[in-house]
């Protein structure tokens, strides 16, 4: 099929392109954008903007023993078609032609985005699409400028509670119904609609139906205009001021890429980034929304130490000399480990030496299950459970040690703990605070206040991922980039620094300077990092190692795909 | 020495530093700025007080109140004599000047010297060292340049100061400030030598070296006071504020206040050699210092000095809104290859004339 | 290539510089006398002489928030100004218009509104960018405060000073 | 769900969806033509027992629903009656035959408009609403009484035509 290649000009200049490529794609393989709003590689192409209109050649019909001229290159002249085409649902053929510059071109945009604009509202002050708006930039690009249309506007439902994440505006909406395919062909949830088609129609939810799959997110993503709106970012920021960082979901071991959105240090929204082996354009409402947190309250803002009083802020040297001196004081078999699935490679990385350095043998990661959602919510809800069996070494599967070191401390054949990025006493964790009182000692490493750091005798600040830099392994077996949204709060430190300065202060020794390089010292120990950088880990990742395990979104996708339902 | 002289002395101090110096130094400042700003079209500081009188009293309770601040990397011993250095011989200097003729059988002067311009020369030069160590001890690029500049420029023209009025000591015949006054009063004014001995073909004839030492001497005095067009230690444009960067508070004001009081004792000098001193011209009121005179004739003496000197402060004030500055290049220049050369040959000239004149 | 600047050769007399000296000392004593007798007058006397009479129709002073002729508060907190104010005097903090206010149908207002009148440049850019005809710069120009806060102008303060504004395109109620 | 079917018209709809083999959701108009007949309007409910009938998403019924003004989403009184207001009956005064009939019955048609077509007397036994072009332009201006067409209804003696009805 990939040989199937077809000779196509494209504003005057030749291409090739397989057969069936749709002509809007491979105007954008030409570098030539066909502004467009309904179709999405992604959907199924319904044709209904109008916006892609193209005008279109073919070799006319040669008279019966006719033979068509050839020029110099071979090439059938084009014969141009009197109407334009739209772009998006019309493949390529041999010798077809395309302009997207002509006259007729440019007054088929001018006349869609008159008539899209007739019943428009001029509210993009308040809208929140401003900015990053297809009606904006094309209404600049390719529209008049001014309205012949007198009449009064249609009055459409504004500020429509259509479910609990997206806000509707019906004012707003041109009709593209992307959102309509998505949540039909991709949610399987369809639960928007058209209602009054004509010049009245208006998007909307059956009485007592509302829209709230956990991808409801998505229509926001791939409205084009300002119709439907994330609640939760609605009128936060105008988007001009935000500054992306790509980055990946840790909601589940599925690390689906993202561009989190952030100003002035706080992060305002997270959006998925496309990547067609982990997540294509989409993401969970769940996931997208799990940032929250990092501006919370009761974030670890100082190193503490317990004494008679409750905890004191310490200095950091203080409270790493505290944490290294009382461990160095146990016996390493009364030593137990217990680091999360939560935590980069390069944490676990240091983690492992710390636990070398110790002599510790009880060492493990909490294991965190949900349900597999059939979409993208993996049941496994810790991002780098993958990473944490190869980096840690863990001989048996993730979190089945756990039980027998709750025993041991009920024994006392523990009397100290070290809790690294995980709250202890939460669910997964199954430690009661009586429990953990009866340790002699307790020390934990996390970002936020927890049952846990209250019974620890020394805290320290650590860092989520929204604010480190390094790698994950999701369940696919792919190996990802973390990047630092926000700075840390207050004297808050990434867990990598934490780690290492800890080992210094049991060894004496010098430490890595940058998540790079820990990770380069893991890379040295560990077979299946062998050879990589973290610089060198591409955007989109890399695989890693085979689990076997697929991607159900991905799945349905690729068959749709081959149906010739969507491009992809 | 007994009490009553030595009351009366440092009644004589007291008066004439305090009373006298201080706040003319004070409205010279004024001066500065309400003739400056007039000059350029401005108004200049007239809302404390009638026409802005009571600025210098605002200024100094400003200067007084402002915090004293040392940067943290100076040579702090050096950094805090430095204002001091510049102050003190300004001041020293009006010690040997004849700011009268005589009140109550008392001569107004402070210490009636025999070698009046000596001291004050010697005095002077010293004033260099308060700018040269502001410049050091400020540890600032600036200051250092400023520092630096100023020694060579005061060096090199006091020489040409030095000079300047060897002809006038030879005309006169005397060291001493007073009784080169009374001779001036009695026998004609060198620059005005209309009455009296000098009222003949030599005293006219001597008018050429005269007026040349007078210009050497004026010009001399301007470089040797830090005053525009040659006031390169302290340049703004290229040095921020030259040897003062540093300063702030009473340190900047004893600056300030060394700069006109120098400027001040300058032009009383001036007045006192050239000029005839507290004497009237023409004759008028003249005293030969033998027999004693009434006190209002004292006192219209006194205020003939300082008239004259308010006069020449003026002058000072007027030249320096209407020179631009000399580059430092063409000031060493006219120093060392004119004035200098100027003052030597005036020295033979003066001389000629009086051997050949009778 | 380098450029010879021909120095003017000087005669003798102006070499030695007296004359252009006295020429320059007769100037400055005309400028001085001129303005000692009152023929020149350039300086105001603020603040008891002000332009304000004469301040020119367009004069950029103070911006202020107005408030249209029903009282509602025109900015709807699209932080345009914020985006084009180039010394980042601007502040805003969007929030949205509660259901139940009679402004509802606006959906957007600020919360928080301040201009830091220490930073301001009284460029008028924010008024000209402004879409919703909000931010004004008006006449004010002695804006003075004893701290650095007083000296950030809240939205109460912008809209005292501002005051209401007539006459405006009117976006959003039924004036029109 | 509220609604009841009767068991002989749910047992016509199941024997019309057999008419659509190829896709159910073909059958929502047959169904919906069936429910209206039976029941004079398509309430809330009607749509979702259609979808759960055809086993759609209720907002899949309520586009088709909106889509055709001959689908009523509320009650008409026991009269309908459909005035042609295309340009033939307008020019030949379908407006002021509207108005008349208004009149006669006692229906206040000033709400009337695009989300509220047609108008309910208090008494609830007539309603009234314009239509588009009912195909018989010759004899405007024409109206619809439930299903009887009448032609070259003369304004002024409109109200005596509803005689007939009462």
């Amino acid at each position: 099929m990939a040989d199937d290649l077809v000779n196509v000009q494209i504003d005057g200049t030749w291409h090739q392109f397989p057969k069936g490529t749709r002509m809007i794609e491979a105007c954008r393989q030409a570098g030539v954008e066909v502004p467009h709003y309904c179709y999405h590689p992604k959907l199924s192409s319904p044709g209904n903007c109008r916006m892609c209109l193209v005008e279109m050649g073919m070799p006319p019909r040669p008279k019966p023993g006719e033979e068509l001229a050839r020029d110099e290159d071979g090439r059938l002249p084009i014969q141009w078609m009197p109407r334009p085409v739209i772009a998006c649902a019309n493949t390529v053929s041999e010798n077809l032609g395309i302009r997207t510059e002509s006259a007729l071109t440019k007054s088929c945009r001018e006349g869609v985005m008159e008539l899209l604009l007739i019943n428009h509202p001029l509210d993009c002050p308040i809208c929140d699409q401003a900015g990053e708006c297809r009606l904006q930039e094309f209404s600049v690009e390719h529209g008049t400028g001014g309205s012949r249309f007198r009449e009064d506007k249609v009055k459409k439902p504004k500020n429509v509670d259509i479910g609990p994440r997206v806000r509707l505006d019906d004012e707003r909406c041109i009709m593209c119904s992307r959102c309509i395919r998505f949540t039909a062909e991709v949610a399987d949830d369809p639960v928007l609609g058209f209602t009054e088609r004509g010049s009245h129609t208006t998007l909307a939810v059956h009485p007592g139906r509302r829209l709230e799959n956990n991808y409801s997110l998505n229509t926001v993503d791939i409205c084009p205009v300002g119709a439907l709106t994330s609640t939760d970012f609605r009128f936060q920021m105008r988007v001009w001021f935000l500054k992306e960082t790509e980055s990946i979901c840790t909601g589940c071991g599925r690390g689906c890429n993202t561009e989190v959105s952030s100003r002035e240090g706080s992060i305002l929204r997270q959006t998925p980034r496309e990547n067609n082996e982990v997540n294509s354009t989409w993401m969970c409402d769940q996931g997208r929304l799990d940032f929250h947190y990092v501006n919370s309250e009761a974030r670890l803002t100082q190193p503490l130490l317990k004494g008679s009083e409750g905890h004191r802020a310490v200095s950091w040297e203080i409270a790493v000399k505290t944490l290294a001196d009382k461990l160095a004081g146990f016996e390493s078999s009364k030593i137990a480990i217990i680091a999360s699935a939560r935590l980069t490679n390069e944490d676990l990385y240091l983690v492992r030496r710390l636990a070398q350095q110790l002599g510790v043998k009880e060492l493990d990661v909490i294991a965190r299950f949900g349900e597999d959602d059939g979409y993208l919510v993996a049941a496994d809800r810790n991002p780098n459970s993958r990473g944490a069996v190869l980096v840690l070494g863990l001989d048996s599967d993730p979190g089945s040690r756990i039980s027998g070191i709750r025993r041991d401390i009920e024994s006392g054949k523990i009397a100290a703990l070290l809790a690294i990025g995980e709250d202890l006493t939460s669910p997964e964790g199954g430690f009661s605070p009586a429990l953990l009182s009866q340790l002699e000692f307790l020390g934990q490493i996390h970002h936020t206040a927890n049952a846990t750091a209250d019974a620890a005798v020394v805290v320290l600040p650590g860092a989520t991922s929204f604010e480190k830099s390094g790698s994950m392994v999701n369940v696919t077996g792919r190996l990802q980039r973390l990047a630092p949204v926000v700075p840390l709060p207050g004297e808050a430190r990434e867990d990598w620094l934490i780690l290492r300065d800890l080992l210094q202060a049991l060894d004496g020794g010098n430490g890595a300077g940058s998540s790079d390089e820990v990770f380069t010292l893991l890379a040295h120990e560990v077979s299946a990092f062998e050879g990589r950088t973290l610089a060198s880990i591409s955007p989109l990742g890399e695989v890693l190692i085979e689990t076997g395990e697929t991607v159900p979104l991905l799945e349905r996708e690729k068959g749709r795909i081959a149906k010739g339902e969507i491009v992809g | 020495m007994d009490f009553i002289a030595l009351a009366i002395s440092a009644v004589k101090i007291v008066g004439l530093v305090f009373l006298v110096i201080m706040p003319m130094v004070a409205y010279a400042v004024w001066a500065e700025r309400r003739v400056s700003a007039l000059i350029q079209d401005r108004v200049g500081p007239n809302r404390v007080g009638f026409q802005g009188l009571l600025q210098p009293v605002a200024d100094g309770l400003k200067f007084i109140l402002k915090e004293d601040f040392t940067p943290k990397n100076v040579r702090t011993g050096y950094y805090w004599l430095a204002p001091a250095l510049t102050m003190v011989p300004a001041l020293l200097t009006c010690a040997v000047l004849p700011f009268g003729s005589q009140l109550f059988g008392e001569p107004m002067v402070i210490a009636n010297l025999n070698a009046g311009p000596l001291f004050i020369f010697a005095i002077a030069s010293l004033s260099v060292y308060g700018i040269v160590l502001a410049g050091w001890a400020s540890n600032s690029k600036y200051p250092f340049l400023g520092g630096v500049r100023s020694t060579s420029q005061m060096i090199s023209y006091e020489i040409s100061l030095g000079l300047s009025i060897i002809p006038v000591l030879m005309i006169l015949g005397d060291l001493n400030l007073g009784r080169m006054v009374q001779d001036q009063s009695v026998n004609g004014w060198l620059m005005l030598p209309l009455w009296g001995d000098r009222f003949s073909l030599k005293g006219l004839l001597l008018l050429v070296p005269v007026v040349i030492s007078f210009v050497v001497f004026t010009v001399s005095m301007f470089a040797e006071t830090n005053r525009l067009p040659f006031d390169l230690p302290e340049c703004e444009t290229e040095l921020v504020a030259g040897y003062h960067t540093e300063y702030s508070s009473m340190k900047f004001a004893l600056f300030f206040l060394g700069e006109y009081a120098a400027m001040i004792i300058g032009s009383g000098l001036a007045v006192t050699l050239f000029f005839g001193g507290w004497s009237l011209p023409f004759g008028w009121l003249s005293w030969d210092g033998k027999a004693d005179i009434p006190w209002w004739q004292g006192l219209i003496h006194m205020a003939t000095f300082f008239g004259k000197v308010v006069v020449f402060i003026l002058f000072f004030i007027w030249v320096r809104w209407s020179l631009p500055r000399f580059r430092f290049d063409q000031l060493m220049r006219l120093g060392w290859v004119f004035f200098f050369e100027i003052a030597v040959i005036n020295i033979i000239l003066t001389a000629g004339i009086m051997m050949l004149v009778k | 290539m380098a450029l010879v600047v021909r120095r003017p050769q000087l005669k003798w007399w102006e070499k030695i510089y007296l004359p252009v000296i006295a020429k320059g000392l007769v100037i400055t004593m005309r400028h001085f006398i001129r303005t000692l007798t009152g023929r020149t007058k350039v300086t105001m006397q603020y603040p008891e002489e002000k332009w304000n009479d004469q301040l020119p129709e367009h004069y950029r002073g103070a911006p202020a928030l107005v408030t249209d002729e029903q009282d509602r508060e025109r900015c709807v907190a699209c932080q345009l100004c914020e985006f084009i104010c180039p010394p980042r005097a601007i502040t805003i903090i969007p929030e949205e218009i509660p259901s139940e206010d009679k402004w509802a149908k606006v959906e957007k207002r600020p919360l928080a509104f301040n201009i830091d009148m220490i930073r301001c440049i009284y460029c008028g850019l924010c008024e000209e960018v402004c879409p919703e005809q909000a931010i004004f710069l008006r006449k004010d120009y002695a804006i003075t405060g004893e701290s650095r806060a007083e000296m950030v102008h809240d939205k109460a303060r912008l809209y005292e000073v501002g005051g209401r504004r007539v006459g405006l395109v009117n976006k959003w109620n039924d004036l029109k | 769900m509220s609604l009841s079917v009767p068991a002989d018209i749910e047992k016509e709809i199941d024997e019309r969806i057999t008419h659509y083999p190829v896709s159910r959701r073909s059958a929502v108009l047959p169904v919906l033509h069936i429910l209206q007949r039976h029941f004079r309007f398509l309430s809330e409910d009607a749509v979702s027992w259609t979808a759960a009938k055809l086993g759609l998403e209720p907002i899949q019924v309520l586009e088709v629903v909106t889509f055709y003004p001959g689908f009523r989403q509320e009650a008409p009184g026991k009269v309908h009656i459909r005035v042609c207001r295309t340009l033939s009956c307008a020019m030949a005064g379908s407006y002021e035959l509207l108005d008349n009939l208004c009149q006669a019955v006692g229906i206040d048609a000033s709400h009337m408009g695009h989300h509220h077509p047609f108008a309910v007397s208090e008494d609830g036994r007539f309603s009234i609403e314009f239509v588009e072009c009912l195909a018989s332009c010759g004899s405007a201006p024409v109206c619809l009484v439930e299903d009887e067409l009448h032609e070259r209804v003369s304004p002024e003696t409109a109200p005596d035509l509803l005689a007939r009805y009462s």
